[in-house]
């Protein structure tokens, strides 16, 4: 097993909406290794972004509140004060965004967006630091890095504004990246140029990264350990070829159920009942995804609605899975 | 039998620049592009973003003007209808959107949302009006009580069926399904999918659907063209495309698809490599000098492709 | 399968959503300070109309020679000025004269501001490139002089010449922000979607793209109607607003042009001033309050 | 860019032709000869008049009228002033600079105010700071200008005496020293600061609202995962950004002020164009007031051209084409 780079333990992050706090992220535990890619999976509102914002703590302050452990090595990231976290974020600990265009800065240059993390975290010179990030843009695959140095981000491809966001990331060499969503924005071929350049920087440089995203066919191309989160919390965690081969958990299963694949011809798709709750109106006691499952007796769920290791290495939340069938007339699909 | 019939359609878009803001060049959305639809198939438009597919969909529906060619709907042509001579069409053409956000007016009620096109082509009273929607709203699975909410009172996926609801409501023949599921997840899109091929079998419909996830037009189509460029580089049956691309750049397409199984992992980035390396290399046997793909050319009775 | 379908069926209390006009009332109910304002204005409104619909308009106009610049007394609230004439009288009057000319001025620039705003905006291309040329020219050119230059060379000056002048001029920054409105609507699927279902131009304009511009007007109809109480009196002030039949605000603020009555005679200006200030204010607040009230519905 | 500035400048030449015919269309339909201010003396026999119109070609077809002004004008002869007796370039220059530097402090004093206090208010939003200031940009934004400085004069001018009621400098200060300096500055500060206290109300809220729109985008958040420190997220990244529509402000500003002048100067009794304009209105002396008609119509179009230009140099998504 690699070295542990990031331990998060109970964390509860809430929101206050209408001065009452809800937990989006509701009591996580797991881990991330060196040379690990971890996918965290899930529909939106399940709490896998505002996961990721709360590790980096880039939450506003005054509507949020965290509490359990991030444990970085060995300190507890949600007890430093912002000075310390500034030393972390974007040294250590980086991050990657969704939608690269809102995320650089429009009225800044390429080259001055990644000299800005060099800026803080090194002692290069300026001429260092410029030298420096043109290796950079080069290593994620730019093909002409002194133009686009000079250029602002409205001046390039999706494509190219993300690998702009990834030398940003990866500029200090930082042993973890938080990449959030960070190809679900783009075109399938870039999405498979960003995968490659991704894992190969990775492979080359033994960094972890937290890969989240909704899309399943993402995680079978990328992770290495897999997270399935619902309504806040983990349902089902495992090696990728676990999740994705012997998935247990009834909404791991749905989800891969109502997939069309390009290696499927027509056929029926299943579909989850109901909607994703919303935090504020969710019921918080048993298993969450009883009420999408209601041809399941709700006795399955009473027994152990608790995360718990099934084998090693593969936990499950409630024991529902047991008694777990696909209604008849909903999914015909196998996979 | 066909329905619909399009022929080398282009749709330019201005590009003004210089001095005086005159028209220094196009943008070529659409520059060319032919196909048919039978009655009562489904035809995927696939591609990448500015690949032209949505372009070519809205063309059909005159949302924009073609700079040339013809579409000719049950014998007809279309093309340089005024919108007086199109309306007759409009109740046999119809639109679904991409995002169920934008296309619900957010300050009308249901009612009113489903009930426009049947106010805009038919006299009835409002007793009648409020029975057809209340029927249409059951049939996408929907409360019928709820005709007197507003659009944000519901999911994304119930404001897709709203939305599917109301291109129903004229009984049209062929219904250009603009990226219907790309802005939902994927339990919702399951959804809807499913919905699109039951209406499709209870009302006889032939489906246009214009799309960039090559899981969901496997699932939904019988024939499929692949679109590059404002060019349609390969179309055939479902099988043709994913079993048998012909094509680099549906090549290139295909071996990006994420496979769902861990194992593969290591085979797809080499394919990728692969394809990679023979797209550079085959380029300007695919392209002509402009970057533009050649007309199709057909290898098999269903298998069309762009060669020189 | 349809055993999917059905779940969402049930469960679903049908609730009647308030419109948007009751959310608004709502918000502006929470608001002390807007009701506060909502009220004040009302009662003034309701006070100077009534008051001025059983005031004798010749009597307060007529000039007294034995009581000139008398300071307020129990016979004249608000003292005398320069001919003697009752400054209370002539407050009422100038209060109604100013509000209904203001107006009228801002209903008749919302209707063109509306109405150009609209079709440039939803046609775009041609159209658009040339309203908002002719909109940039008239914004750039010194509105002020303009007007002033006009008032003196129109022949038979009235009250109708004046709101034509006027809004001649300040029919533009509606128009503007109704087109910028209307030009990010459009590209809404939901007006795309209308264009496929038959449905005409007109009705697209008026029928679906307007509701969802209504609240933007309303609150600067409400701002501007501000605004044009301010730039009357101010032109009156200047002696080029209102011709010298219809005493306004502005007039009874003209006579401080005079340093002995600015230093000495405040009873003449003051009330007329602390009258445009908080009609003003507190239809500011209004418009304001609303502003804020629409804003946060639209962020649901 | 270039072209964005060279199209914009050549868009000038329209708007120049077409403001000049307005002015002299409004000068046609005043009395007398407003564009070259020659005596008619109304009192005379109609044949007299009439000789006297043809002789001067006030009965020429017209746009042979507008041409012959039109040159006259590009050569700098605007005609006689009715009331001064001289040129009235000469009347036009005498007051010209004081309108210019009063809209120079007035410039100074607005953007002095709503910097600061813009960018404070949005950086700590729904702070008690914020509401303060907030409160302050309502109540300037609903208060008309003219009575706000009516008020001030009458307080500060004459209840307190601080500052003086009229005129543009102290006539008893001799030209060129010091004192005539402090003097002039002394007669423009109300009057500015007046104006300057109104109108900065709406650079404010607009300067709020842009910083508050910028501290939510998302590369703000970039720059946070990047490890930069607060203070200097503002420094960098939203400062600028927040800038840069307040930059185009300016030449909208500088058309208000050339607005504003006429009322501002009048009720300070300020010697400076619009005071010039609204004697010259009253005094029927009508070539004065074509001339500064045109010429403050012309100024006012350079404002806007102005501020097209600076968001253009400032703004880097503009400058395509």
């Amino acid at each position: 097993m690699e070295k542990e780079l990031l331990r998060v333990e109970n964390l509860t992050t809430s929101f206050c909406i209408d001065d009452q706090y809800y937990a989006a992220v509701d009591d996580l535990s797991f881990a991330v290794h060196e040379n690990e890619i971890v996918a965290i999976v899930g529909e939106s509102g399940c709490g896998k972004s505002a996961l990721a914002l709360s590790i980096m703590q880039l939450h506003d302050k005054k509507r949020t509140k965290s509490e359990g452990s991030i444990i970085y090595k060995g300190t507890n990231l949600l007890n430093e004060a912002e000075s310390k976290l500034n030393k972390v974020r974007g040294r250590h600990i980086s991050m990657i965004f969704q939608e690269p265009l809102t995320a650089l800065n429009p009225l800044m240059t390429v080259g001055k967006q990644i000299e800005e993390s060099l800026h803080y975290h090194t002692d290069l010179s300026k001429k260092q630091q410029k030298a420096k990030t043109l290796t950079l843009l080069e290593q994620v695959g730019i093909p002409y890095p002194k133009r686009t140095y000079k250029q602002y981000p409205h001046e390039l491809s999706g494509g190219m504004r993300q690998r702009v966001m990834i030398a940003i990331a990866v500029a200090c060499s930082p042993s973890l990246v938080i990449a959030d969503e960070p190809t679900t924005a783009l075109d399938v071929t870039i999405q498979a140029q960003i995968l490659d350049l991704l894992k190969d920087i990775q492979q080359k440089t033994k960094m972890g990264i937290i890969f989240i995203t909704h899309d399943l066919g993402v995680v079978a191309e990328i992770a290495d350990q897999v997270i399935v989160m619902y309504a806040g919390q983990i349902v089902e965690k495992g090696s990728v070829k676990t999740i994705l081969e012997r998935p247990l958990h009834p909404y791991t299963k749905s989800l891969l159920h109502s997939i069309p694949t390009v290696k499927k011809e027509k056929n029926r798709l299943h579909v989850i009942q109901g909607m994703v709750p919303s935090i504020a109106k969710m019921n918080r006691s048993g298993c969450r995804f009883k009420e999408r499952i209601p041809w399941i007796s709700v006795q399955s769920h009473a027994q152990f609605p608790r995360l718990h290791e099934v084998e090693p290495g593969h936990f499950v939340r409630c024991t529902c899975y047991k008694q777990f069938h696909f209604p008849k007339e909903g999914g015909t699909a196998i996979r | 039998m066909t329905l619909l019939k399009v022929e080398d359609i282009k749709v330019y878009f201005p590009i003004r620049g210089g001095l005086f803001h005159t028209v220094v060049d196009h943008v070529r959305a659409v520059d060319g592009v032919s196909f048919e639809l039978q009655k009562g198939e489904t035809y995927g438009l696939v591609g990448e973003s500015g690949s032209g597919k949505s372009t070519t969909g809205k063309a059909i529906v005159k949302l924009h003007q073609v700079t040339a060619g013809t579409i000719t709907f049950q014998g007809k042509d279309l093309t340089y209808l005024s919108r007086g001579e199109m309306k007759p069409f409009r109740k046999d053409i119809q639109m679904i959107f991409q995002d169920p956000y934008s296309s619900l007016n957010p300050k009308k009620r249901v009612l009113d949302i489903i009930a426009e096109p049947i106010r805009n082509f038919e006299r009835v009273s409002v007793t009648e009006e409020r029975k057809i929607v209340q029927q249409y709203l059951e049939r996408v699975g929907l409360n019928p009580d709820s005709i007197y909410k507003y659009p944000h009172e519901f999911s994304g996926g119930q404001r897709q069926r709203i939305g599917i609801a109301r291109s129903l409501t004229l009984k049209p023949k062929l219904i250009i399904a603009d990226e219907p599921v790309s802005a939902l997840d994927v339990s919702v899109q399951a959804q809807v999918l499913n919905f699109l091929q039951d209406l499709q079998k209870e009302f006889q419909l032939t489906y246009l659907f214009v799309g960039h996830d090559l899981g969901v037009i496997r699932h939904m189509c019988d024939r499929i063209g692949v679109m590059y460029r404002g060019r349609l580089v390969e179309e055939g049956t479902s099988q043709d495309i994913y079993k048998n691309p012909q094509h680099i750049y549906t090549k290139r397409l295909m071996a990006a698809v994420p496979d769902l199984s861990p194992d593969a992992r290591g085979q797809k980035i080499g394919l990728r490599k692969q394809v990679a390396e023979e797209y550079k290399q085959l380029y300007s046997t695919f392209f002509d000098e402009n970057g533009r793909a050649y007309d199709l050319k057909p290898i098999s009775a269903t298998h069309k492709v762009a060669l020189p | 399968m349809e055993l999917n379908v059905n779940t969402e069926k049930h469960g679903q209390p049908i609730q009647i959503t308030p419109s948007g006009r009751q959310l608004i009332w709502q918000q502006m109910k929470k608001d002390r300070l807007a009701m506060g304002s909502f009220i004040l204005l009302v009662s003034i409104l309701l006070f100077v109309y009534s008051a001025a619909f059983v005031m004798d308009a010749e009597e307060v106009a007529r000039i007294n020679l034995r009581a000139l610049h008398q300071p307020p007394s129990l016979e004249h609230w608000l003292g005398t000025d320069y001919g003697g004439r009752d400054v209370f009288g002539q407050l009422i009057i100038g209060t109604r004269n100013s509000f209904t000319i203001s107006f009228c001025i801002t209903l008749l620039t919302a209707l063109i501001g509306l109405t150009t705003g609209l079709v440039a905006g939803y046609f775009g291309g041609v159209t658009d490139h040339v309203v908002m040329r002719i909109i940039d020219f008239i914004i750039s050119l010194p509105t002020t002089m303009f007007i002033i230059v006009l008032v003196t060379i129109i022949p038979e000056f009235t009250i109708w010449s004046f709101i034509l002048v006027m809004t001649l001029f300040y029919w533009t920054g509606k128009a503007r922000l109704i087109r910028s409105k209307v030009l990010a609507e459009r590209e809404l699927d939901y007006v795309q979607a209308s264009q496929t279902l038959g449905t005409p131009h007109w009705k697209i304009m008026f029928f679906q793209i307007f509701p969802n511009v209504s609240s933007i007007i309303i609150v600067n109809f409400i701002l501007n109607l501000a605004g044009n109480i301010g730039l009357e009196s101010a032109l009156t002030y200047l002696g080029f607003g209102l011709p010298e039949s219809t005493p306004s605000l502005g007039t009874l603020i003209s006579y401080a042009r005079n340093p002995d009555v600015l230093e000495h005679k405040w009873w003449v200006w003051l009330p007329a001033s602390v009258m445009i200030l908080v009609m003003m204010l507190s239809i500011n607040f209004v418009g304001q309050a609303i502003k804020r009230a629409t804003d946060a519905r639209q962020r649901r | 860019m270039w072209k964005f500035i060279v199209r914009r400048l050549l868009m000038m030449i329209p708007q120049l032709f077409i403001l000049s015919v307005l002015v002299f269309m409004m000068a046609k339909a005043m009395p007398g000869d407003a564009l070259g201010g020659r005596e008619i003396d109304p009192r005379a026999n109609p044949d007299v008049i009439e000789a006297q119109r043809e002789k001067m070609g006030l009965n020429d077809p017209w746009h042979e009228q507008y041409i012959r002004w039109v040159s006259n004008v590009s050569k700098g002869d605007w005609g006689v002033s009715y009331t001064h007796k001289v040129q009235v370039t000469d009347v036009i220059e005498d007051r010209i600079w004081n309108t210019v530097n009063l809209a120079l402090l007035t410039l100074i004093f607005t953007y002095l105010i709503a910097i600061p206090l813009g960018l404070i208010s949005g950086r700590y939003s729904d702070s008690w700071i914020d509401k303060v200031i907030t409160g302050y940009t309502y109540i300037g934004f609903a208060t008309p200008m003219f009575i706000f400085a009516i008020i001030m004069l009458f307080v500060f001018g004459f209840s307190l005496d601080l500052f003086p009621t009229g005129g543009s400098v102290n006539p008893t200060v001799e030209e060129g020293t010091f004192a005539y300096v402090l003097s002039k500055i002394n007669h423009m500060i109300l009057p500015a600061f007046s104006t300057a206290i109104v109108s900065t109300t709406v650079i404010i809220q607009y300067l709020r609202n842009e910083v508050i729109d910028n501290k939510m985008k998302d590369f703000v958040r970039t720059a946070k995962a990047k490890g930069v420190p607060e203070t200097n997220i503002y420094t960098h990244h939203v400062l600028r950004n927040s800038f840069l529509p307040i930059a185009a402000f300016l030449g909208y500003e500088i058309t208000g002020l050339v607005g504003g002048a006429v009322i501002i100067e009048t009720i300070f009794n300020y010697p400076g164009i619009g005071q010039l304009f609204l004697s010259s209105v009253h005094a029927r002396d009508f070539s004065v007031v074509t001339a500064v008609v045109m010429m403050t119509g012309f100024a006012t179009l350079l404002g806007t051209l102005l501020s097209d230009i600076i968001l253009s140099i400032v703004d880097p998504r503009i400058r395509i084409d």
